[in-house]
């Protein structure tokens, strides 16, 4: 379900009422919080990757956070700009066709360290995602999408420079 | 053309190197000079940043006792001045042949 | 103060897309102020998504993420009018939760 | 990264030498006529760029390039001027202390008139912006002036643009020769050059859009304005047009002038009033 890209310059009132609607609902929901502190069971299985994050090489942070190696996949659609229009909001999305996704990730191989964002697909869940992430410099980004215990990889080079003429 | 090469002449020209080391006394007339051509293209609206910082690095060369680059700093900021003053007055006209007709 | 989360869970049939943008700094740590002091490492951590009772999606963030961070997916089993409660967490503590009903 | 802007120097040095002497012969008596001005700047950007489609120049870079057209309209989906965009709307309507609130300095109570800004007052003999009316508003009832390059201006400026979205720009010229004046000192300060990198606003908007300069894509000079205030990923935060004309001098290597100084004021008043007719796109997400 792609939304067409409507022409930039009409207002947009459904995606205005929408939005109020959304807005106005989430301070309604503020008030009646069932439980206060989210269940301490819930938190405990979701253990953050802390030791993944900090590794600097990209090598290492797989191996941290999966302990194992991926191979490249066409059945991974990594979609990136060839040029980013500023290194500090990429949009980056990932779909795959693989089943029984458990986990996708991505990684800029040039940051100070390399994992940028890890994500817990459910089942049930469709094993996609976009996002904004920073990028330090032209780098190669990496998506790693885990399916039934196994890794898959996409990887794509982006441009990153500054913009401006001088200054 | 004609008139970048303008510039690039009057900068080159004044950055020539002084032969024996300087003192006080000749930061001071270089810096004198450098900071009148200032604020003359201060005057005009029309001043460079660089100007700026390079009057900024010969004060901290001087200060730290460095004479020769002190001299050499304002020398550059007088000249990058002038380069300002030189091109806010042959635009008074020259903007003209850009316009869109 | 209105919520940092701004969300919108629209479905059709029995995919659920949810589009949510947090107004959040996420510092590195590694960028210098005007004064040139190091601003220190203010990112959000973990980002949580449940439905009836039953995580939908999780997202562990580095200090990779921009700023104001975004973020898209869609999942089944849910319909119009279901809640979604969105939770995230930062490495200084704050938090903040909010609960949208899907369009 | 040095050789390449010494090359793109000397390119963009190439294209000026071509461009001034493509120009057409300077008219004798130079007599200041906004109306064939504007038509003349409007069909200069149709012809340059025939598959442009009118309304689209007021999406600067984005009517330049397909990839980051691409990239901007994913952006636009869940833009990140949304939090000005509130902030903007709940400061329009929040009162003073005074008790009065903006509404009460403004046609309509702000809403849906942007595109009469800037317009030319003729009991202070200048242009007057809508980041100016708004600090005089603030002033007049005792309180603080906003910065104009700071987030506060950009929201409530973002609020106003969003609710002009759509109109075409409507730039008034008076029958008043100051009026006149103001304009012409505009299109002067325009296409004058300055800077070390001896630039003027047309050397990078006329002559070169939809080239890059490193990483970015240059936008065309027509509707340029009709954007602002713009959200900048560079400046990962909200930009006012008096923020943008700053910058701007310093990417050249110019000291910025005051901001809302005359000159700022009149080239807002020179680029709006060319861009008549054209949409209103505020707020913008840029680069």
């Amino acid at each position: 379900m792609t939304t067409t890209p409507k022409p930039h310059w009409r207002p947009h009132p459904t995606r205005r009422l929408i939005l109020r609607g959304a807005a106005s609902v989430a301070l309604l929901g503020l008030g009646n919080l069932p439980f206060a502190a989210a269940p301490a069971r819930a938190a405990a299985n979701d253990k953050y990757p802390e030791e993944a994050f900090r590794q600097k090489s990209e090598a290492d942070a797989i191996k941290a956070l999966y302990g194992k190696t991926a191979e490249p996949s066409d059945k991974v659609k990594l979609d990136a700009p060839e040029i980013a229009e500023n290194g500090g909001v990429v949009p980056i999305s990932v779909t795959t066709t693989l089943e029984k996704v458990s986990s996708i990730s991505f990684f800029v191989a040039e940051n100070p360290s390399a994992l940028a964002a890890s994500y817990r697909i459910p089942d049930g869940t469709i094993p996609a995602v976009a996002n904004r992430l920073k990028m330090a410099r032209t780098t190669k980004l990496t998506a790693i999408v885990e399916a039934d215990g196994k890794l898959y990889s996409a990887t794509k080079e982006v441009k990153v420079t500054v913009g401006g003429c001088g200054g | 053309m004609k008139r970048s090469l303008g510039l690039a002449m009057l900068l080159a020209l004044s950055l020539a190197p002084s032969a024996r080391a300087a003192n006080e006394a000749d930061y001071k007339a270089a810096y004198a000079a450098a900071e009148a051509a200032s604020k003359e293209a201060a005057g005009m609206r029309n001043q460079w940043t660089v100007t700026l910082s390079a009057l900024a690095a010969a004060k901290k060369a001087a200060d730290g006792g460095d004479f020769d680059r002190a001299v050499a700093a304002a020398r550059e900021a007088e000249a990058l001045a002038k380069a300002s003053i030189f091109q806010a007055s042959s635009e008074k006209e020259a903007w003209k042949a850009m316009e869109i007709r | 103060m209105a919520s940092s989360i701004r969300v919108r869970a629209t479905s059709s049939g029995d995919i659920t897309e949810v589009q949510a943008l947090i107004q959040h700094p996420m510092d590195t740590g590694l960028v210098k102020d005007s004064k040139g002091e190091l601003i220190p490492a203010h990112f959000i951590r973990q980002l949580k998504f449940e439905c009836n009772g039953k995580d939908v999606f999780v997202a562990d963030w580095g200090t990779a993420v921009s700023k104001d961070p975004y973020v898209k997916f869609s999942f089944k089993g849910a319909k119009k009018g279901d809640e979604l409660k969105i939770s995230w967490t930062d490495n200084k503590g704050g938090s903040d939760t909010t609960i949208a009903k899907i369009a | 990264m040095k050789v390449r802007i010494h090359l793109l120097l000397g390119s963009l040095g190439a294209a000026l030498v071509a461009f001034a002497l493509a120009a057409p012969r300077v008219t004798a008596a130079d007599k200041v006529d906004p109306v064939a001005d504007a038509k003349a700047f409007q069909n200069f950007f149709f012809q340059k760029f025939p598959n442009v489609k009118h309304e689209d120049f007021v999406n600067g870079p984005y009517s330049m390039n397909e990839d980051m057209k691409r990239q901007w309209q994913e952006k636009e989906e869940f833009p990140p001027y949304e939090f000005a965009l509130d902030a903007g709307k709940e400061m329009l309507s929040t009162p003073f202390k005074n008790g009065k609130t903006y509404a009460d300095c403004f046609p309509n109570g702000g809403i849906g008139i942007r595109q009469n800004y800037p317009y030319f007052d003729s009991g202070e003999g200048k242009v007057v912006t809508l980041e100016l009316a708004l600090n005089r508003c603030r002033e007049a009832n005792g309180e603080a002036p906003y910065s104009y390059v700071k987030d506060e201006m950009a929201s409530l400026t973002a609020y106003m643009a969003y609710t002009s979205r759509g109109k075409p720009m409507d730039i008034k010229i008076p029958d008043d020769p100051r009026a006149l004046a103001a304009y012409e000192n505009g299109k002067r300060y325009f296409y004058t050059r300055r800077g070390q990198m001896n630039f003027s606003c047309a050397s990078c908007h006329v002559q070169s859009p939809g080239e890059r300069i490193r990483a970015e894509t240059l936008a065309p000079a027509l509707g340029i304005l009709n954007a602002m205030p713009i959200y900048r990923s560079e400046w990962s935060g909200m930009g006012t047009t008096s923020r943008r004309f700053v910058t701007c001098n310093s990417q050249t290597r110019a000291v910025p002038l005051e901001p809302q100084s005359d000159e700022y004021r009149d080239v807002e008043y020179f680029l709006s009033y060319v861009a008549n007719g054209l949409p209103i796109s505020g707020p913008g997400a840029r680069p």
